[in-house]
């Protein structure tokens, strides 16, 4: 098993935020985890990346057991997350916060070369480089937070709500942006709230309701599935 | 005749234009929806009117009054109560004294009366006792009058909130994501729950999520996208609205 | 113009002082949102431990001239970098997740608790440093008689500040110190060792704090166990007059305060010396309550 | 819970009662100075421990009520006693016009600042503002208390005087906390933004929180000048601040835990006298530990106890009926 969460469920102080949740992704997949505000999207997520504990059951990455070692250790493993709400680092500049991406890596060369790799996909981020990463608009932050998480050159990607804020014309280019970066053999994690755009691009997806899995299926199927879309807009989409 | 009217609000972040010259009114006596995605504004809309942020531009009309600019706990005592999309209870106090909270700007005894513990001062705490205890039967909490808030379950904290937005008497309620974090059952409470309010005689506005319940209860949906008035309309209008679809579910990528 | 000229320079010189105690203040606060109430003691330790490394082992003759002073300032960093690393382990790890107030608390126990510990070993009564370290040379500067030793305080701590501020901006680590600043949790998002990080900067803020005390001990001839509050007083105000937080605010405003009290004390008033930093505090507070350098930022809600 | 509350008061009102009975006059000036200190950390504690505002220049209502109260007796002759209402108000009118500006700051910049307003009281005194406080040597020959004909004047007088009023204003701040005043500070504590958006004015009850205690603080800066016969700006410094600020933290912010703190911060370092100078250090090392271990301190508050109303059945849904009764409180 490439990365699974096994019974995962975490506490935030006396309130259980996920009541034990499966979820696995195989190499190479896009798989997304979608559902609405606090339904443990996020949280899902986070405790990958090792910034939330579990109080029980836990996450494993090519048989090692991820909840067992410290955040920074998760990103050697090759796990690196693109944070809800972007967080990048305001009064560094596009530059810093780019090489900051690469923190954990003494590979020069190898920088140099995703870094380059980065600034083909969001030539922006070139025309910018110098500039405070605060100044930046909603999009290009966000362009900004995934390139960063790519710089970690990543074996697993995880995007929480790239979409957030953005234009529709935006999602769409960052979209297309990470299926190019999954063609490259990268595997993504993706949470969604825009859940047709998700499911458009993803192999297999996950709804979570109130912290636990409600459904799991193929993208193909969700995206057909009325229940979805009944979550999304009270039974709208027809 | 609407209770609440905001007019060409505007509010920016250090450059980040959160709240983008929105108007809508709001009836007396209606509950009106207002929705959109994540991040849309629709927070700072709520934290505009009840004081927390000062707008840059517009203004706001409480029954025909402007209420731009006054400190938060004088719009309250103006009759306008909120509850927060994080929780924000005294979590190391009882419930009943978290209700009691609400009380507070309808009293009027002071530090003088309190150490004295005149006769006057010993009513009203009295009264307040009793009208907290009644806002917590309504939302059906009296029995964990005496726990600690922290100790409640989530849904019950929401619920709580509630009871102590109304113990402060309001004539409009503000209800940020009340079924956040609430399961069905919960849920399908909260939708009663708000209907007695409003048959109460209190106007609601509520930010919600979960979209069965605010089809089930809004009368008037208002919809924001960056900011920015995107539509507004009955709820069966407003579903078949494409540019809120599109707001949704998300365009299509394919298109 | 004259006496203006030397109340500038001298302004500078303990503005030096104050800028690098400051760093420390700034630099905690930075990553771990905590006024180290201690930091003030740990200076107080640097003053004490240059006077023992000065006076009982006689450095400074057994090395002559400016290497043994040298030499005493890169063993005083060295060891107070480890009590500042120690005083995090235990004071102040155990409490990262509490409540402001406990850690605040547990701050100022440690000072009290440092306070006293010197106090005890040293005794009540203040020390004197050697007369022969310091060099006693006057340089005239435009027919201005200027002290050496202060011209040399000056060009010390400007060095150490030019230093940390080629450390912060220009490294890895100091990338790594400022990520971790602005967002922990983006930081440990990146790989950085947000705890490691917190280490390093309880290490450089003190060796910075415990250089500045040495330089106390040369510039006035003598320290006392108590010194360590009125300077960390005035080296936060320097912080928050910067911009708390704020690494190059700190060194601006360290030496702005040091050249204000200067000049306050020399054209106002002397016996309100002490006051003068206070005030600027508190007006400081009051009317841009993030500093000359800081910004403002909307509290969330 | 109550019960066992009063019998706690009960039975240190009885051991206060008799205590002087059984000690030499040295122990009985400890146990007024206790009592001393236990009134200016109840003071304290409505700031600190009621409200959440970190205060830590305690000192500096303190000595101006002591000064007030010196310069009052030593200059214009008033009998000590007469001058406590009008120490405690000058106190109050001082905290009403420092903490003013400064009541919004957050937690730790107030530490900061109210640590430099007792720093400024300390050299304002020192440099003898208005040429009235003598400067560092202070003020000297303040008279013995009368009351009701009656002089005051050994240390077992003294204990009666001090702990009299300590219970006096136990009472009375009990009564205040458990009351609309003493609420709304824990919900300022608890959440300065729930709080005001609750409909509590917030800034106007931190301000009053302020007056209140620098009040009290005043009023027992009387009581000090009257015991002390002389006061000097060295009994106001910024260390009497951080003591009493140790006293509200590590006895937990409840009135029984500043009697607590104040016994084990002021009298039992005396049981040690031959280790005095080290003190000091444990008192520090205390505090470290005490907080890593127990944070709330020894005696928290505990929570108010009510007695609610009889129920009236509402159900949800008829809610006019409820609006209706519920009418009846506003």
């Amino acid at each position: 098993m490439f990365l699974e969460l096994r019974d995962l469920h975490v506490k935030y102080g006396n309130v259980e935020a996920l009541h034990g949740i499966n979820v696995h992704v195989d190499e190479g997949e896009i798989v997304t985890i979608l559902g609405a505000n606090g339904a443990g999207k996020t949280t899902t997520l986070m405790s990958i990346s090792g910034l939330v504990q579990p109080s029980q059951g836990g996450v494993y990455f090519k048989g090692k057991a991820l909840h067992e070692m410290p955040s920074h250790a998760v990103v050697r493993e090759g796990i690196t997350q693109s944070p809800e709400g972007r967080r990048v680092f305001g009064t560094l500049t596009v530059l810093e916060n780019l090489n900051l991406g690469a923190f954990t890596s003494n590979d020069k060369a190898r920088i140099r070369k995703t870094r380059d790799w980065i600034f083909e996909l969001f030539p922006r981020l070139l025309e910018r480089k110098d500039q405070l990463a605060g100044t930046l608009s909603g999009g290009e932050q966000q362009m900004l937070a995934i390139g960063r998480a790519l710089m970690g050159d990543p074996k697993v990607l995880l995007l929480d709500e790239p979409s957030l804020g953005l234009a529709p014309i935006l999602v769409k280019s960052i979209f297309e942006t990470v299926r190019a970066i999954n063609k490259t053999g990268m595997t993504v994690v993706l949470v969604e709230q825009n859940a047709r755009a998700a499911l458009k691009l993803a192999t297999r997806g996950y709804v979570l309701e109130v912290g636990r899995v409600v459904m799991e299926d193929s993208a193909a199927n969700l995206l057909a599935n009325t229940d979805v879309q009944d979550a999304y807009l009270g039974g709208s989409g027809h | 005749m609407s209770l609440l009217a905001l007019r060409n609000l505007t509010k920016t972040f250090g450059g980040l234009v959160a709240v983008n010259n929105v108007t809508f009114d709001v009836a007396e006596g209606a509950i009106v929806g207002l929705i959109g995605p994540n991040g849309a504004g629709k927070t700072t809309v709520f934290n505009l009117i009840t004081g927390n942020y000062k707008p840059d531009s517009g203004d706001i009309f409480f029954d025909g009054r402007t209420i731009k600019g006054l400190p938060t706990h004088r719009i309250v005592q103006q009759g306008i109560a909120r509850t927060f999309q994080t929780i924000r209870l005294f979590q190391n106090m009882s419930v009943i004294e978290n209700a009691l909270a609400g009380c507070h700007c309808r009293m009027q005894s002071g530090m003088l009366s309190a150490m004295l513990r005149t006769p006057a001062q010993r009513a009203e705490e009295q009264r307040a006792l009793l009208r907290a205890t009644r806002e917590l039967e309504f939302v059906g909490l009296a029995d964990e009058h005496a726990n600690l808030a922290k100790n409640l379950s989530y849904g019950n904290q929401r619920l709580l909130e509630i009871a102590r937005a109304l113990a402060t008497d309001p004539r409009f309620i503000i209800l940020d994501e009340p079924a956040g974090g609430m399961n069905d059952q919960e849920t399908a409470a909260l939708i009663d729950t708000i209907r007695a309010i409003r048959d109460r005689g209190i106007t609601v506005l509520l930010i919600e999520h979960d979209m069965s319940l605010v089809m089930k209860v809004c009368e008037k949906l208002v919809v924001l996208e960056y900011g920015a008035l995107l539509a507004e309309g009955v709820p069966a209008a407003i579903k078949d609205d494409p540019r809120v679809i599109e707001a949704y579910l998300g365009a299509d990528t394919d298109d | 113009m004259e006496e203006f000229f030397q109340q500038l320079t001298n302004g500078l010189a303990v503005g030096g002082i104050y800028a690098l105690i400051a760093l420390g203040y700034t630099m905690v606060y930075g990553v771990l949102k905590l006024i180290n109430f201690a930091h003030g003691d740990l200076f107080t330790i640097g003053a004490y431990l240059g006077f023992t490394l000065f006076t009982a082992f006689g450095l400074a003759g057994w090395v002559s001239g400016p290497g043994g002073v040298l030499l005493v300032l890169v063993m005083v960093m060295g060891l107070v970098a480890l009590i500042g690393f120690l005083l995090e382990r235990v004071a102040y790890r155990p409490l990262r997740s509490s409540s402001r107030l406990s850690a605040v608390v547990s701050a100022l126990g440690a000072s009290i608790f440092f306070q006293n510990a010197v106090m005890l070993i040293y005794g009540a009564k203040f020390q004197v440093y050697p007369n022969d370290i310091r060099p006693s040379y006057v340089l005239s500067i435009m027919g201005i008689d200027v002290p050496l030793v202060r011209i040399m305080m000056i060009a010390a701590s400007l060095g150490l500040m030019l230093a940390l501020y080629w450390f912060t901006q220009r490294t890895r680590i100091g990338a790594a110190i400022r990520a971790t600043a602005i967002d922990q949790g983006a930081a440990k998002l990146m790989g950085i060792d947000v705890n490691r990080v917190i280490s390093l900067v309880f290490m450089i803020g003190p060796a910075l704090g415990g250089v500045a005390g040495v330089m106390v001990g040369l510039y006035y001839g003598q320290v006392d166990f108590t010194m360590g509050w009125v300077y960390g007083l005035k080296a936060f105000t320097a912080a928050i007059l910067g911009g708390i937080g704020n690494i190059p605010g700190a060194m601006v405003g360290g030496l702005l305060l040091g050249v204000i009290e200067a000049l306050g004390a020399a054209y106002i008033s002397i016996a309100w010396k002490d006051a003068i930093a206070f005030l600027v505090l508190i007006l400081i507070l009051i009317i841009r309550p993030t500093g000359l350098l800081g910004e403002r930022v909307a509290d969330k809600i | 819970m109550t019960v066992s509350r009063t019998t706690s008061y009960a039975g240190i009102a009885v051991v206060v009662a008799v205590l002087p009975l059984l000690l030499d006059p040295y122990w009985t000036d400890v146990f007024v100075s206790i009592g001393l200190y236990s009134v200016l950390a109840l003071s304290l504690n409505i700031i600190l421990g009621q409200a959440g505002l970190f205060h830590m220049g305690h000192a500096a209502f303190y000595a101006v009520g002591a000064y007030v109260t010196a310069i009052a007796n030593t200059m214009w002759g008033v009998p000590v006693l007469w001058a406590m209402p009008f120490a405690g108000l000058a106190a109050a009118l001082f905290a009403m016009v420092v903490a003013r500006p400064i009541i919004h700051l957050r937690g730790d910049y107030l530490l900061i600042v109210t640590i430099g307003i007792v720093e400024i009281v300390r050299i304002a005194l020192i440099n003898n503002v208005f040429g009235l406080t003598g400067g560092a040597n202070g003020i000297f020959g303040i008279s013995r208390p009368m009351l009701f004909g009656f002089k005051i004047a050994k240390p077992v007088h003294f204990y009666y005087l001090v702990w009299a009023y300590v219970a006096c204003s136990i009472l009375l701040f009990r009564r205040l906390e458990n009351s609309r005043f003493g609420r709304a500070l824990n919900y300022i504590k608890e959440d300065d933004t729930a709080a005001e958006g609750s409909g509590v004015n917030t800034a106007s009850y931190k301000l009053w929180a302020f007056v209140l205690g620098a009040f009290w603080a005043g009023m027992t800066g009387t009581i000090y000048a009257a015991k002390m016969t002389i006061i000097s700006p060295e009994s106001f410094s910024f260390w009497e601040s951080v003591v009493l600020f140790a006293i509200v933290i590590l006895g937990g912010g409840s009135n029984r835990g500043v009697l607590l703190g104040a016994f084990l911060l002021i009298g039992l370092p005396e049981f040690f006298r031959e280790f005095a100078s080290a003190r000091m250090l444990a008192f520090g090392l205390a505090m470290v530990v005490m907080m890593i271990f127990r944070p709330q301190g020894m005696l928290p508050p505990m929570p108010r106890f009510y007695k609610l109303p009889e129920r009236i059945r509402c159900i949800t849904g008829k809610g006019g009926d409820a609006a209706a009764q519920a009418g009846g409180g506003a």
